[in-house]
C-alpha cells in the first residue's frame, strides 16, 4: 500500500525565498510522525507546503501515491488532507457551529463525536468565532479539521494554549486516532514531552532541512542528543526567531 | 501602605445568559507575583478585560490604589498604572519596532497630545524607546516593521509596549504563547527582571512557567474562583488536578 | 469677406440633464443646417462644453474658458437655472451676448444686460393652467404636487395664483420629494385621493418622473375617484408620451410646444427633424427652444454682418420676432424675456398613438411673475 | 552607526523637508506665468487639492473613511455666502475664519456622535448626516437660495488683490497662498506626536486603547481640524466662484474628493495634489473632446489605477523609488 | 381632520419596501456576502433594465422571459468582469474596490449612453399587471401586489439557498480567510464566481422589475446607489434576511412619513438610517 504522504526532494518557500530545502520524507498509511525543531526552522512551512500554501521550488509531493504537487489547495483538501494551522485561523464571522460545518464531509467524525472530545465546545455553539477564548479557538480548529474526516491530518502545535488536562485528553484522542485504521498524522510540536510521547517516529528540523529522522524513543532516552538537536538550554537563547531568509 | 494595589470586589460579567465571571473577589498586593490559571474558557482573559476596562462588569467594583475605577475608561486606567498584554499579539503591524515603542512612550509622557512640534523633536521619547529596545535585545530589529518580524520577537515587543507605560500593575495574558518552551525563557527572564515594586498577574498554561514564577496562584473555574494558595498548595490540591492540572503537576 | 463666428454652447451633456442637452443641440444644429444662407456668407463654429451638474462652478469655468481662451462671440445653451445665474457677472464683465435656451427661473434675464431668453418661465404655463382649470374646466378645488426644487415651487405657486385669481381654491401645495429621490408618488397621491379635490396639478421635471406620475395616477384609480390630473406640459413631454400608455388619455396640460401642433411651420419643422435624426426621433419643447435660440443667434450674425458687438447684438435681440414652430414668438424689449403663445393640451388617442390636441390658445403670454410682480420678481 | 541609532535618526528627522517637496509648488507658480489662460481650472484644482488634503488627514492618517466630507466644505461655503448675502460681510480673510469655525463646530458635534462607528456604517452615517444638512439648506431657501443658489460678493484680499471673473489670476494666487498655509498646518499635524498617534489608531485601535490613548478624543480632534480645513476649502470656493448652490453639500463633491485621494494615494500628503490635478485635467480635457462620452475615459483610468496601482499614483512613485534605491544599494 | 386609510399605508409601505429589497438584493449578495464594495451594483441593474427594454421593445418579448433573459445574460457577462477585474481585488483594501467600481460605473454610463441614448426608457406591462386591483378591503395597484409576491419569493429562495445550507457560511468563511477556506476543501474561486454571477443576475432582474416604478436612464447607475447602500448597511453586511428586513422597515417608515408629512421630504429615510445605525452599528442582522 502507498504511503499517505511523500515528499521527494521538496524545496519550497515564500515568493523567491526558499525556506525548506530538499526535504525527503514519507509517512506510511496509518503512521503518525512528529516534527520538532527550533523557532523558525521551517516546520510550519513544511506542513503548509503539503497543503499547497507555499511556492514549490522543486521536488514532488505525493498523497496516497498520487502526485499532488500541482493541485489547488481545495483539491488537496478534498483528496483527504486536514489542516490545523498554527494560528488557529477560526472564521470570526461564523458561529462555532458554522465553523464546524463549512468544511464537513461525511465519515466517522461528526458533531456528536467531536463534542465528546471537546464537551466545552458544545456549550458555545452559538458564539461567533471571535467571541471565543484562545483555548476554545484551538479546540475548534482541531474539531473543524476532524469534521472533514481527512485521511491525513496535519497539526501545527495544536496544544498551544490548551489547559494541561486537555492536552492529556487530546493526546489520548490522538493515540486513538493513530490506532484508528484510516488516519495518518503529522504533528508539529514544541513541547518535547508531548511530541515524543505521541508518535513512534520523530523528525527534527533545522534551517529548512531534516536533521534527524528516527524513533522517538531514542531521543526520549538520550536527553543530550535531544538538547543538541533542538536546543533546550539557555545558551541557545539568542536564536529566538532567527531570521533565516536567504 | 500595605493594602492591595488592585482589588476586585464581587465582580460579575455576563454575555447574554452566559456567566463568564461570577462574583470574583480578588486582591493583588504591591510587588506580588501572582498567577491566574484555569481551564480554557474559564474567564481568565475576561477577568483581565474587566480589570483594564476593555469590558465593564455587570456587577461589582474594581479598585486601584484604594480608588474605585469601575467607571473609568481604559485609557484613564492606564494612566493610573494598570497595564496589560494581549494573548493574541496586538501590535501596530505597519510600524517599525521603534515606532511602536514611540507610540506607547509618547502616550505615557503626554507627548502624544502635541499637535505642532514634530515628533522627532521629542528626543526624550526616542531615547526611552531606545532603552526599551536594549532591555529586550531588539536593537537589530529597530527598523523592521512588525509584520516582518518572527513571532517570538513580536511577543517581546508585545511586552515591551506594556513596560513602556511604566505600570504599577502588569497583567500578562499568556506572554509566552506561541513561543516554544525552548526559547520562551527570554520572555521569562524579562519578567523575572521586572522592578520588584510592580505587581504582576500572569495567565499561563505552561506549568513550568507558572510554578517557577508565581508566589501565589489563583485557580478560576467556570468564571468563579475555585481556590487560591501557594504553588505547593495548588499543585497538591486534588480538585485542581481533577479539573485542570491532570498529571502536569508532576512534570 | 467671410468670418467665422464662434458660438460657445454650454449644456449638461452628461448627468441627469443629458437628455435635454441632446434635444437642444439637435434643434440648434437643425436650424443651422437649414439656414446656411441666412448667415450672410459667414461661418458659425459651435464650441461645446459640458456643464455636467447644476452647481454653477463647472459652468462658470467653462464660460470663462470659452470667453478668454476660445474667444467666443456669443454664448448659448444653459439648461439649469443656477448655471445661467452663476455666470452673470462674468458675462456682464466680458460683454458677450448670451441666448438662454432653457433655464426657466423668472428673474434670470434681469441678472445681466447681455442675457436674452427664448425658452419659457414656469409661470407662463402654471399660471394659465390655473386660470383655465377654474374658468373653463370649472374646477372649484385643487391640490398641487411638485418636485421640491425651484421650478417645481414656481410652477405650483403660479398655478395656485392663477387658479385662485379665477375663483378656485387650492387646498394644499404638496412637495413630493427632490429631483434625485426614488420617484414613488404613491404616498403623496394617496393623500390627495383622501382629500378628493377636483383636480391635481402636478409638476415634475420632464423625464422618467413624468411617466411615474401618470402610472401612479392610474394605478391608484384616481380618475375613477373623480380627480383630474392636470399640469404644465412637462408631464406630457412629446418624447415620453408614448411610454406612458393609455392611462395618459384625457390629461390636460398647458405648454408652449408639442410636436403634434397642426401648423405649417411645425409640420415642416417636425418633418425636417425626422429627416435629420430618424423617424423614431421626435422634437419636444427643448428641441424647439434650441431651434429658436439658434435662429436668434443667426439673425444677430446676419444683421451685424459677422462683426459681433455685444451692445448692438442686444439691440437686435430686444424685440426680436420669429415665426417659430411653436407659433409667433418675440423677445420682450424691456425684460429680454420670451413672449409666446401658451396652448391648452389634451391627450387623445388616434389609432394606437397618443396625441396632443390643442383645445385652446392663450396668445402672446408675457411672464406673469414679472407682470404681477410676485415672489422674487418684485 | 548601529541599526537602532539609524532608526532613531530616521525617526528624529522624518519631518525635515525633502527637496522633491518643492516640486508641486514650483509647478503651481510656473503654471501661473506659463498658462495664464488656464487659471480658472487651475483655481478649481487648487480648491480640490485643499479639500482632498483635509480628507487625507482623517482618511490617510487616522483611517476614518467618510463619504460626508462635503458637509464641512458646504458649511464653509455657506458661512461665507450667508455673511456676504445677509450681513454685508465681504471681507475675505475673516470670512474664511468664520467658515473654518463653523465647519469645525459641525465636525466637532457630528464627530462626537458618529466616530464610535467605523467601516460601511460610518460611511453611511457621515453621508446621511451630510444629506440632512443638504435638506436643511434646501429647506431654508430664503436664507441659502436653495437649489438656485446664492451670489457671493467679496472685497479685494487685504484691500489689494481684486478678483476678476475673467482672468482668475487674483483667485489663483489667493487660492495658492491659502493652500500653502493650510498645507503647512496639515504637515505639522501629520509629523507631530499627535499625528504619530493617529497612525497608531489606524494600525491597531485595540492596542491604542491599551496604551492609554484617549482614542475617541483624538479622532474627534483630528476630525474637527480636518473639518475646519474643509471649511476653508468651501469658503474659498464660495469666494473665488462668487456663487454657491446646494451642490457644495452634495454627495458628488464628497465622492470626488475621495476618488481623487485614492487615485493620488492616501496617507502621503501629496496624494491629494497628484490625484486632484490628474482627475481635473483629465476630466476637463476629455470633456472638451468628447462632451457626451468623456466618462468612459475617466472611468477607464480609475479602473486601471485600481488594478495596477493599489496605493495610488504617489504609491506607485514611492515603490519605483524604493526599487531604484534597492538596486542602487546592491 | 382628514381621514387616513391605514391599510393603504401599510400596503403601500410594504410594496415600497419590497421594491427597495428587489433592487438592492443583488448588492446584498455581492457586497454583503462577498464583502466587495461593489458600487457598480446599480450599473449591473441598469444593464439588466436595458436588456429588458430592448427585448420587450424591439423584439416584443414577454415581460417574464425578458426578465429571465436579463438575469442570465448579465450573470454570464458578469463572470468575465469578475474574473478579470474583481478577482484581483478581493484581498485589496476597500478603497481600491471603491475606485475600481466607480470607474466601472462611469464606463458603463458612457457605454449605455452610446448604445441606447440618454432618454428615459419605459416598458409596457402585460395588461393584468397594469392598473388597480380590487382586494376587497381596498384597491391597490396590481404591479405593486406583483412586486410584493416577487420579493417574498426571492427572500424565501435566497434564505433557503444561503442561510439554510452551508453555502452562505462558506462564502463568509472565504471572505474572512480565503486560504483557510480553501484548506477545508472549498473551491473559493468557483464559489465566488458563481455568487458574483448570482448577485449580478439579481441586480439585473431588480433593474428590470424596477423600471415601471423608478424608471431607467443612464443615470440610474448612480442615482439610486445611495438607497441601495443604505438598505444593505441598515440590514447588516452578510445577511440577506437583514437586507430584507431593512428594506421593509425603511420602506414602511419612509412611506408613512411621506404620506403624513410630505414637507419633510427625504428627511425620514436618512433619519431612520442614522437612528438604526447608531443603535446597532453592525446593522440589524450584521455579522461583521
Ligand atoms: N509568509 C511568509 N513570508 C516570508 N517568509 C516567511 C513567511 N512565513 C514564514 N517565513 C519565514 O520562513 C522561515 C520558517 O518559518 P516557519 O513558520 O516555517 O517556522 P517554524 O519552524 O514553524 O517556526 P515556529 O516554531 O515559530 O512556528 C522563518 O524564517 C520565517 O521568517
Ligand atoms: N463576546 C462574547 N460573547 C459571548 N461569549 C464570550 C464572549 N467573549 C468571550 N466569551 C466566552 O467567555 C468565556 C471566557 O472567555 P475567556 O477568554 O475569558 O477565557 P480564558 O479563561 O481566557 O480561556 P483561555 O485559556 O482559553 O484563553 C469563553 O467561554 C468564551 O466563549
Ligand atoms: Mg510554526
Ligand atoms: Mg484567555
Amino acid at each position: 500500500m502507498a504511503e499517505a504522504l511523500a515528499f521527494d526532494g521538496v524545496s519550497a518557500g515564500y515568493g523567491e525565498t526558499v525556506v525548506i530545502e530538499d526535504i525527503c520524507l514519507s509517512v506510511g498509511a496509518r503512521e503518525s510522525i512528529t516534527i520538532l525543531g527550533r523557532n523558525g526552522v521551517g516546520k510550519t512551512t513544511l506542513l503548509a507546503t503539503a497543503m499547497g500554501h507555499t511556492r514549490l521550488h522543486g521536488g514532488r509531493i505525493k498523497l496516497n501515491g498520487d502526485d499532488i504537487s500541482a493541485l489547488d489547495i481545495h483539491r488537496r483538501a478534498l483528496a483527504g488532507i486536514g489542516y490545523v494551522p498554527q494560528e488557529r485561523e477560526i472564521f470570526p464571522s461564523l458561529t462555532v457551529e458554522e465553523n464546524l460545518h463549512v468544511g464537513a464531509r461525511p465519515g466517522r467524525w461528526d458533531g456528536a463525536r467531536v463534542f465528546e472530545l471537546f464537551p466545552h465546545l458544545a456549550a458555545r455553539l452559538g458564539n461567533m468565532g471571535n467571541q471565543l477564548s484562545g483555548g476554545e479557538q484551538q479546540m475548534l480548529s482541531i474539531a473543524r479539521a476532524l469534521m472533514g474526516n481527512p485521511r491525513l491530518l496535519l497539526m501545527d502545535e495544536p496544544t498551544e494554549g490548551l489547559a494541561p488536562l486537555l492536552v492529556e485528553e487530546l493526546q489520548r484522542a490522538m493515540d486513538d486516532l493513530r490506532t484508528d485504521a484510516d488516519m495518518a498524522i503529522v504533528l508539529v510540536e514544541q513541547n518535547p514531552r508531548v511530541a515524543l510521547g505521541f508518535a513512534e517516529r520523530a523528525l527534527v528540523m533545522d534551517r529548512g532541512r531534516v536533521i534527524y529522522d528516527g524513533p522517538s524513543a531514542e531521543l526520549r532516552q538520550d536527553r543530550q542528543r535531544l538538547e543538541a538537536l533542538i536546543g533546550v538550554g539557555k545558551d541557545e537563547s539568542n536564536r529566538v526567531g532567527e531570521d533565516r531568509q536567504r | 501602605m500595605t493594602g492591595p494595589v488592585l482589588e476586585a470586589k464581587g465582580v460579575c460579567k455576563n454575555f447574554g445568559a452566559l456567566e463568564v465571571s461570577r462574583n470574583i473577589d480578588f486582591r493583588l498586593a504591591a510587588g506580588e507575583r501572582h498567577a491566574l490559571i484555569g481551564p480554557n474558557g474559564a474567564g481568565k482573559t475576561t477577568f483581565v478585560n474587566l480589570m483594564t476596562g476593555a469590558l465593564t462588569p455587570s456587577r461589582g467594583q474594581v479598585i486601584l490604589h484604594g480608588e474605585d475605577i469601575t467607571a473609568l475608561a481604559q485609557a484613564q486606567r492606564v494612566k493610573r498604572g494598570i497595564v496589560r498584554t494581549f494573548q493574541i499579539t496586538a501590535l501596530f503591524r505597519g510600524l517599525t519596532v521603534l515606532e511602536n515603542l514611540y507610540v506607547a512612550v509618547a502616550e505615557r509622557t503626554g507627548a502624544a497630545t502635541g499637535l505642532w512640534r514634530p515628533a522627532g523633536y521629542r528626543r526624550d521619547v526616542i531615547d526611552q524607546s531606545l532603552r526599551l529596545l536594549e532591555i529586550f535585545q531588539l536593537q537589530d530589529d529597530a527598523h523592521k516593521p512588525i509584520r516582518e518580524l518572527p513571532y517570538g520577537r513580536q511577543r517581546l515587543v508585545e511586552i515591551a509596549l506594556a513596560l513602556a507605560l511604566e505600570p504599577s500593575v502588569l497583567l500578562l495574558d499568556e506572554p509566552a504563547a506561541g513561543v516554544p518552551s525552548a526559547e520562551s525563557h527570554i520572555i521569562l527572564d524579562v519578567i523575572d527582571g521586572l522592578p520588584a515594586d510592580i505587581a504582576v498577574l500572569i495567565i499561563e498554561h505552561d506549568m513550568d512557567v507558572v510554578f517557577r514564577f508565581a508566589e501565589r496562584i489563583t485557580v478560576l473555574v467556570s468564571g468563579a474562583i475555585l481556590v487560591q494558595g501557594s504553588p505547593d498548595e495548588i499543585a497538591n490540591n486534588a480538585e485542581v488536578r481533577a479539573v485542570y492540572l491532570g498529571e502536569a503537576a508532576h512534570g | 469677406y467671410a468670418k467665422t463666428v464662434k458660438v460657445g454652447i454650454v449644456l449638461p451633456y452628461t448627468g441627469g440633464g443629458a437628455d435635454f442637452a441632446k434635444q437642444i443641440e439637435k434643434g440648434m444644429k437643425l436650424y443651422l443646417s437649414q439656414n446656411k444662407d441666412k448667415l450672410g456668407g459667414h461661418e458659425v463654429e459651435l464650441v461645446t462644453r459640458d456643464s455636467k451638474r447644476p452647481g454653477g462652478d463647472i459652468a462658470k469655468v467653462a464660460v470663462q474658458e470659452l470667453i478668454t481662451r476660445e474667444k467666443v462671440d456669443i454664448l448659448g445653451g444653459f439648461v439649469y437655472s443656477p448655471n445661467a445665474m452663476s455666470v452673470a457677472p462674468l458675462v456682464t464683465e466680458a460683454k458677450v451676448p448670451m441666448v438662454i435656451m432653457n433655464a426657466g427661473t423668472s428673474f434670470i434675464p434681469a441678472m445681466s444686460p447681455y442675457y436674452a431668453r427664448v425658452s419659457f418661465t414656469m409661470w407662463q404655463s402654471g399660471y394659465h393652467m390655473g386660470k383655465y382649470a377654474a374658468e373653463k374646466l370649472g374646477y372649484k378645488t385643487a391640490m398641487a404636487g411638485f418636485t421640491n426644487y425651484p421650478p417645481g415651487k414656481d410652477s405650483a405657486a403660479a398655478f395656485k395664483r392663477g387658479f385662485e385669481d379665477a375663483g378656485g381654491k387650492v387646498q394644499e401645495l404638496i412637495p413630493m420629494g427632490g429631483p434625485r429621490e426614488v420617484p414613488d408618488f404613491t404616498p403623496f397621491f394617496q393623500k390627495v385621493k383622501d382629500a378628493k379635490p377636483n383636480a391635481l396639478y402636478m409638476f415634475v421635471p420632464a423625464g422618467s418622473h413624468a411617466s411615474a406620475v401618470v402610472k401612479t395616477y392610474n394605478d391608484l384609480g384616481m380618475r375613477g375617484a373623480g380627480i383630474a390630473l392636470i399640469g404644465p406640459g412637462d408631464i406630457t413631454q412629446d418624447t415620453k408620451l408614448q411610454g406612458m400608455g393609455d392611462g395618459a388619455q384625457g390629461l390636460v396640460t398647458v405648454h408652449h410646444y408639442s410636436a403634434d401642433y397642426d401648423t405649417p411651420e411645425n409640420k415642416a419643422f417636425v418633418k425636417a427633424w425626422k429627416a435629420a435624426y430618424g423617424a423614431d426621433s421626435t422634437p419636444d419643447f427643448m428641441g424647439v427652444q434650441g431651434y429658436d435660440g439658434m435662429a436668434a443667434i443667426v439673425d444677430v450674425i446676419n444683421k451685424l454682418n459677422g462683426e459681433i458687438d455685444a451692445d448692438k447684438a442686444m439691440d437686435i435681440l430686444k424685440g426680436w420676432k420669429f415665426a417659430s414652430p411653436r407659433g409667433p414668438i418675440m423677445i420682450d424689449p424691456q425684460t429680454r424675456d420670451i413672449v409666446q403663445n401658451e396652448y391648452v393640451h389634451k391627450v387623445t388617442k388616434q389609432g394606437d398613438r397618443l396625441m396632443i390636441e390643442v383645445v385652446a390658445t392663450i396668445p402672446q403670454v408675457k411672464d406673469p411673475c414679472k407682470e404681477l410682480k410676485v415672489g422674487k420678481c418684485k | 552607526m548601529t541599526v537602532a541609532e539609524a532608526a532613531a535618526t530616521a525617526l528624529a528627522t522624518r519631518h525635515r523637508v525633502r527637496p522633491l517637496e518643492a516640486l508641486p509648488w514650483v509647478l503651481a507658480v510656473a503654471a501661473f506665468f506659463a498658462l495664464p489662460e488656464y487659471l480658472a481650472v487651475g483655481t478649481q484644482i487648487l480648491i480640490l487639492v485643499l479639500f482632498a488634503l483635509s480628507l487625507d488627514l482623517v482618511l490617510g492618517y487616522a483611517g476614518i473613511v467618510t463619504l460626508g466630507h462635503a458637509a464641512f466644505f458646504g458649511t464653509g461655503a455657506y458661512a461665507v455666502g450667508l455673511l456676504s448675502a445677509h450681513l454685508d460681510w465681504h471681507e475675505p480673510i475673516t470670512g474664511l475664519i468664520v467658515a473654518a469655525a463653523a465647519a469645525a463646530l459641525v465636525g466637532l458635534v457630528s464627530g462626537w456622535v458618529l466616530l464610535r462607528t467605523h467601516g460601511l456604517t460610518l460611511l453611511m452615517l457621515t453621508m446621511a448626516t451630510m444629506t440632512l444638512l443638504h435638506e436643511l439648506a434646501n429647506e431654508q431657501e430664503n436664507l441659502t437660495g436653495g437649489f438656485d443658489g446664492l451670489p457671493v460678493e467679496i472685497d479685494p484680499v487685504l484691500g489689494l488683490l481684486r478678483f476678476s471673473p475673467l482672468t482668475y489670476s487674483g483667485q489663483y494666487l489667493y487660492a495658492l497662498g491659502l493652500l500653502f498655509l493650510m498645507f503647512l498646518v496639515v504637515r505639522r499635524v501629520v509629523y507631530s506626536p499627535f499625528g504619530h498617534s493617529l497612525t497608531g489608531i489606524r494600525e491597531n485601535i485595540l492596542r491604542m486603547h491599551a496604551v492609554g490613548a484617549p482614542v475617541r478624543q483624538r479622532l474627534v480632534t483630528v476630525y474637527t481640524i480636518s473639518a475646519a480645513i474643509a471649511g476653508v476649502a468651501g469658503g474659498l470656493f464660495a469666494q473665488v466662484n462668487a456663487y454657491i448652490t446646494l451642490d457644495v453639500l452634495s454627495l458628488e463633491r464628497a465622492a470626488t474628493a475621495l476618488i481623487v485621494l485614492i487615485l493620488g494615494g492616501h496617507g502621503r500628503l501629496y496624494g491629494a495634489f497628484v490625484g486632484a490635478a490628474l482627475y481635473m485635467i483629465l476630466e476637463d480635457e476629455l470633456a472638451k473632446e468628447f462632451p457626451e462620452f468623456w466618462q468612459f475615459g475617466l472611468g477607464l483610468v480609475l479602473v486601471l489605477i485600481a488594478l495596477f496601482a493599489r496605493e495610488g499614483l504617489t504609491g506607485l512613485f514611492a515603490q519605483a523609488a524604493e526599487r531604484f534605491r534597492k538596486r542602487a544599494r546592491s | 381632520m382628514e381621514s387616513i386609510d391605514i391599510p393603504s399605508i401599510v400596503l403601500g409601505g410594504l410594496a415600497y419596501g419590497m421594491l427597495l429589497f428587489i433592487v438592492s438584493v443583488g448588492l446584498s449578495v455581492t457586497m454583503g456576502l462577498m464583502g466587495f464594495v461593489n458600487l457598480a451594483h446599480g450599473a449591473f441593474a441598469m444593464i439588466g433594465g436595458y436588456v429588458v427594454v430592448t427585448l420587450m421593445g424591439g423584439l416584443g418579448a414577454n415581460f417574464f422571459l425578458a426578465l429571465l433573459a436579463a438575469f442570465v445574460l448579465v450573470a454570464l457577462v458578469s463572470v468575465v468582469f469578475e474574473r478579470l477585474l474583481y478577482a484581483p481585488l478581493y484581498r485589496a483594501d476597500e478603497l481600491s474596490q471603491v475606485l475600481l467600481t466607480i470607474g466601472l460605473v462611469f464606463m458603463m454610463i458612457a457605454t449605455v449612453t452610446f448604445f441606447w441614448g440618454t432618454e428615459p426608457k419605459t416598458i409596457r406591462l402585460p395588461s393584468y399587471l397594469a392598473g388597480p386591483m380590487d382586494l376587497g378591503f381596498t384597491s391597490f395597484p396590481a404591479y405593486r401586489i406583483f412586486m410584493i409576491g416577487v420579493g417574498a419569493a426571492m427572500i424565501v429562495a435566497l434564505w433557503l439557498g444561503f442561510e439554510r445550507t452551508t453555502i452562505g457560511a462558506q462564502i463568509r468563511a472565504a471572505v474572512d480567510n480565503r486560504r483557510m477556506a480553501q484548506s477545508l476543501g472549498i473551491n473559493v474561486d468557483r464559489l465566488f464566481t458563481m455568487t458574483f454571477a448570482l448577485g449580478s443576475g439579481l441586480a439585473a432582474m431588480g433593474g428590470g422589475l424596477g423600471i415601471e416604478i423608478i424608471g431607467l436612464n443612464p443615470q440610474y447607475a448612480l442615482n439610486y446607489l445611495v438607497f441601495f447602500l443604505i438598505v444593505v448597511a441598515v440590514g447588516g453586511l452578510g445577511s440577506i434576511r437583514g437586507t430584507f428586513l431593512a428594506a421593509l422597515v425603511i420602506g414602511m417608515f419612509d412611506f408613512a412619513g411621506k404620506r403624513l408629512y410630505p414637507e419633510a421630504g427625504a428627511f425620514f429615510i436618512y433619519a431612520i438610517t442614522i437612528a438604526v445605525l447608531l443603535w446597532r452599528p453592525q446593522g440589524l442582522f450584521g455579522r461583521r
